[in-house]
């Protein structure tokens, strides 16, 4: 059940002049989110902007007794509402509901699992790296951006035991091109025998190569979808994706309720 | 204050349903709020058959408002039925179903259909979707549509048969009245606006669909000039709806003239909104000393009293 | 980019447009804006005789929107010829004249006085203010009426004569081709959405008229629309408006259909807006080099090229 | 000519519960404004709410040196955009448009002033009191007001030697009632030869009384009013008030421009 929390902004660390992350104070939120899952965020008072926008949820706070105290959201400014995210001030209120969506499946060992993180789509990763570690699977991070100064949260990722593959654009950090090659040198080496999981999230291009590489090699893909969510509930039917069902038919599938984290093999990329 | 609401033979517990196409078919909502407390809730449109809708992307936000062309994407009258009615009826919803239709007969027969399935309390009828080709709005967009679909309609069921029409005219108020001739027990009004919206970037409309239907906070002054214009029009009940987002504005309706009022786009923004509603409500009456909501249904002071 | 727009033999070196009743007689605004620069201004709406309008209040502030009934205030043609075109002239104006009448008759006097003065570059007739009661709308809400007020002012001047155009209508396109056929030079589109407030508390309208003209943002989606159908009906140009507050805004009235863009209520809320609003269609056009921004009138990219 | 500035707050001081002080950055505002000229103040970005809202211009602020850095505006809660005036923070940007309107006359010694203030009323009279006092006439501060906690920088007055005369409603501070009372006393008191000048701002209906009263022992008076206001600048008649003219017929007169002070006694009260 999701809940509804006028959330303090506790706080806001810009990592670029785009990318911030945002802390909120959202215990109950916290408390039951599982990774993958995400909240529905309204950053201003009235109806401009009117709706509420879908985010990642990013990492789970705790305080130093382990408590749980909030939320981070990982938030790359692309119009109105991002901007006030990267705006926003310490001791604000934000509204935030959640958790919401289906989360990614998390494998057991000795399955490996393949996070590959487009730009931004590194948000679902960093609660789903930890909860692969619990449960000590292996893990490598495929994580392409622009820029060596988009790639965040590397030490995070490294002092979990994740291994990192990383791509740029320029070719200013790790290998030059799209974060697919790599993923795909590595599906093409690995022995049929080894249990592999991809876990996807970045721009559609992106998943959609993504969803094809794993289907080359045979291998289960969970991606997290990104449409324009109108309330992530169900209720607008504004998220669908196209998806080949049981039946072999194509059907517009509510991202928001039957996702966001879908089977890549069954989305009718375009 | 006394919340009930009486439309024909029906009596709703308060004057707050959920807008049909905002609610899902129900179902989806009833974690977040005890589906038994709403005056009702609207279904999605339903035709005879499932469709699938237009492709993505379906809504594109406007200042205070929202576009959406989901072209009445749904399941059907009869999965409807067989799907979802049980559940509803298990959590004690009262349930409206909205209808569409291409023809009058698939207005008759959906209507047909859904009005001898238990739980189903009235019928909705869409004639007022400004996002599909075929049916609808070709109907709610000229007087004698609208007079042949509620009499077409009335003529098979024995539930109240309310009419929802569409802003996109001259004179809603003649609208009305068509709808008040043919027999219609309410009308329920507005529906969406068409209305576009272009990237510039690519020149392309923003939803795939080119036009959509504007809802929300930016439509509620028309919205409510409509229904008070329709109020002097006709006696049958009136379900005002078009940017409501508190108690405040939803008494605005109410005293425009609205017998109850439908909540859409708000209820994206807040799905925790109905009890909020209920209260506001409830503390305006008291502070007023309404004893009925009910007598405030049409009760504009004149500007200069 | 070539900025400049053609209506009939009128040439305006840009496409922006100071909105009627939005920018007082324009001198009001000489100290803020170098009025050269405008494309046009068009005066405050004219009648033969001076009115004092409505009581105040006039505006309420609605969500990205706001309700106006000033109920055309002003000086009369003959004392705005006097009184204000001596400065508009010196100051380098291009002056629109936006013409009422309560019969045909007034506006044709009306238009025959203000046309033989220098200056005043074109006639735009305000047959679609919703604010009062005689006159204007009556018009504009009958293709019969469009019809015969535009030839008869056609009959009288030789200036560009342009009807504006009420969104209150079913099909504005219709409205647009009877103007066409009429001999209209170009029209105007859209003034206000006929809309209400309601003080919940005092049960009062929030403005001393009852009802007013919606006008801001929040319509420019159904504005767009529109501009975008009328584009399709008819081929004179188009004066597109409707909640423009931006170079991205007035660029999606002109690829929807528009010829020119007025801009209203958001020189109320940034009087310095003419600029920028410059600024950001040159620098449009140089992004996506475009000759001129005639190339971009209506050049809508289908949804899924 | 009015200028334009997307000023920063530089302090935001809470006077009680709806009352608040905010300093904005706008020298080149403060560098030309005069006792009784406003600004037109939005302070949020997006559509809603929609247009600006008058304010007096409250205070003038300098810096150690003398030299003009921004001005103050007075503002009282009483909806959406006041609320955000109330809670703005320090270093946001507000835009500020002015200064607008016709300014008070000052008048010259042996003229004694009346200021007669109801509420937020006060506002225009420090600058007032300040310009005033620069040309040594005497005045004397009628300010009402709900409670003492509603009566605010008494000490400012008292400091410019402001003679001060307080009303509230509850009696708690100064005599119990309406601010008219005292005036019309005083003036009573006041031999014919005694020049003086009778200047208002408040609710209408204490500005109609204070016209009334002044009428009654024929001495000038203006009043700054307050209508809604949709421009600043003359552009939308919004703002009208009837007003008979020269011609002895009322006209509806825009109050932004020919305002907002003007001559009590040709206002026609309603
Ligand atoms: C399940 C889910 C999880 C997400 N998680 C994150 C996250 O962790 N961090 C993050 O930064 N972003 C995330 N996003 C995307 C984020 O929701 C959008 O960036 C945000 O809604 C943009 O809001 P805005 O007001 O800044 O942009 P707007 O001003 O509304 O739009 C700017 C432009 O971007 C386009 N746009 C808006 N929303 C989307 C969208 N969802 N997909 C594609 N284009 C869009 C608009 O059409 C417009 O052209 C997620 C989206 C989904 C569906
Ligand atoms: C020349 C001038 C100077 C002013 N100076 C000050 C000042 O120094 N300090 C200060 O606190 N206020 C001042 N005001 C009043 C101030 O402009 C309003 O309080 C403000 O616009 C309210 O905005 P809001 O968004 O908070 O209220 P809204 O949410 O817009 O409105 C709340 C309620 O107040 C009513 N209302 C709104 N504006 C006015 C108005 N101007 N007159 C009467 N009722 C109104 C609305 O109809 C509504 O019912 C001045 C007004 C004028 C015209
Ligand atoms: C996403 C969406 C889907 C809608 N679907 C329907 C529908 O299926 N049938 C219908 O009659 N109205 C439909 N509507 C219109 C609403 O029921 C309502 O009339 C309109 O949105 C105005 O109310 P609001 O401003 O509160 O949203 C839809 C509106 C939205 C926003
Ligand atoms: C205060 C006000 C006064 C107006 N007066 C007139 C008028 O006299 N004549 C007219 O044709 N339109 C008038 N209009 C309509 C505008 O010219 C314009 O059509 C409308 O406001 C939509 O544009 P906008 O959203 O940019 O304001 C007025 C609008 C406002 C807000
Ligand atoms: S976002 Fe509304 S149905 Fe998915
Ligand atoms: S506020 Fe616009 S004319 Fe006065």
């Amino acid at each position: 059940m999701p809940i509804d929390i006028a959330a303090r902004v506790l706080a806001n660390r810009p990592l670029s002049s785009d990318y911030n992350v945002l802390a909120l104070a959202a215990p109950a939120i916290a408390a039951i989110a599982t990774p993958g899952q995400f909240v529905m965020v309204k950053a201003n008072a009235g109806a401009d902007p009117l709706l509420r926008r879908p985010f990642s949820i990013f990492e789970i706070l705790r305080d130093a007794r382990g408590d749980v105290t909030g939320i981070t959201i990982l938030s790359k400014r692309i119009g109105v509402s991002t901007s006030l995210i990267y705006d926003a001030r310490e001791g604000q209120r934000i509204d935030c509901l959640g958790p919401l969506g289906r989360p990614f499946t998390i494998v057991e060992p000795p399955t490996h699992a393949c996070m590959v993180a487009g730009g931004v789509g590194l948000a679902p990763f960093a609660t789903l790296a930890q909860a692969l570690r619990a449960r000590r699977v292996t893990s490598t991070l495929f994580y392409g951006a622009r820029s060596a100064a988009e790639l965040f949260y590397l030490d995070f990722f490294r002092d979990l035991g994740v291994e990192l593959l990383l791509t740029t654009e320029d070719g200013s950090l790790g290998e030059r091109g799209r974060i697919v090659a790599p993923l795909d040198r590595r599906l093409a080496g690995m022995p049929a025998s080894t249990g592999v999981m991809i876990y996807a999230c970045g721009p559609e291009g992106m998943m959609a190569a993504t969803a094809k590489t794993a289907m080359k090699y045979g291998r289960p893909c969970e991606v997290s979808v990104e449409r324009v969510m109108g309330c992530g509930l169900g209720g607008c039917y504004s998220c669908v994706v196209p998806m080949r069902g049981a039946d072999g038919v194509v059907h517009n599938v509510r991202s928001c309720i039957a996702g966001p984290v879908l089977p890549g093999d069954q989305i009718q990329w375009d | 204050m006394d919340l009930s609401v009486h439309i024909g033979a029906l009596t709703l517990k308060n004057p707050l349903i959920a807008a049909s196409g905002c609610f899902g078919y129900g179902v989806e909502y009833a974690d977040v709020v005890d589906l038994s407390t709403l005056g009702a809730i609207v279904s999605k449109g339903l035709f005879l058959k499932a469709r699938e809708g237009h492709a993505a992307p379906r809504i594109v936000e406007t200042p205070a408002g929202m576009l959406n062309a989901i072209g009445l994407q749904g399941i059907g009258a009869q999965r409807f039925i067989d799907e979802k009615m049980p559940e509803l009826r298990a959590r004690g919803a009262t349930v409206i179903v909205n209808v569409c239709g291409t023809t009058i007969d698939e207005y008759v027969e959906v209507s047909r259909m859904l009005a001898d399935t238990e739980g189903i309390v009235a019928i909705e009828l869409n004639i007022s979707c400004p996002n599909i080709k075929e049916g609808g709005i070709q109907f709610g967009c000229s007087l004698n549509g609208t007079f042949d679909v509620v009499s077409a309609v009335r003529k098979v069921t024995r539930l109240p048969v309310i009419p929802k029409l569409t802003p996109n005219v001259t004179d809603i108020a003649s609208f009305a009245r068509s709808a008040e001739e043919a027999g219609a027990d309410a009308i329920s009004l507005v529906n969406t606006f068409l209305a576009m919206v272009i990237d510039v970037e690519t020149r392309k409309p923003k939803i795939s669909n080119g036009m959509g239907g504007l809802s929300g906070p930016a439509i509620r002054p028309i919205a409510v000039r409509m229904v008070h214009e329709c109020r002097q029009a006709v006696k049958i009940p009136i379900l005002g709806m078009g940017g409501i987002t508190n108690a405040r504005d939803a008494l605005e309706f109410i005293i425009a003239g609205a017998n109850a009022v439908q909540i859409g786009t708000a209820n994206f923004v807040d799905p925790f909104i109905w009890p909020k509603l209920l209260d506001g409500i409830r503390d305006y009456g008291q502070r007023h000393n309404i004893a009925r909501v009910s007598d405030l249904v049409g009760t504009v002071a004149r500007s200069h009293d």
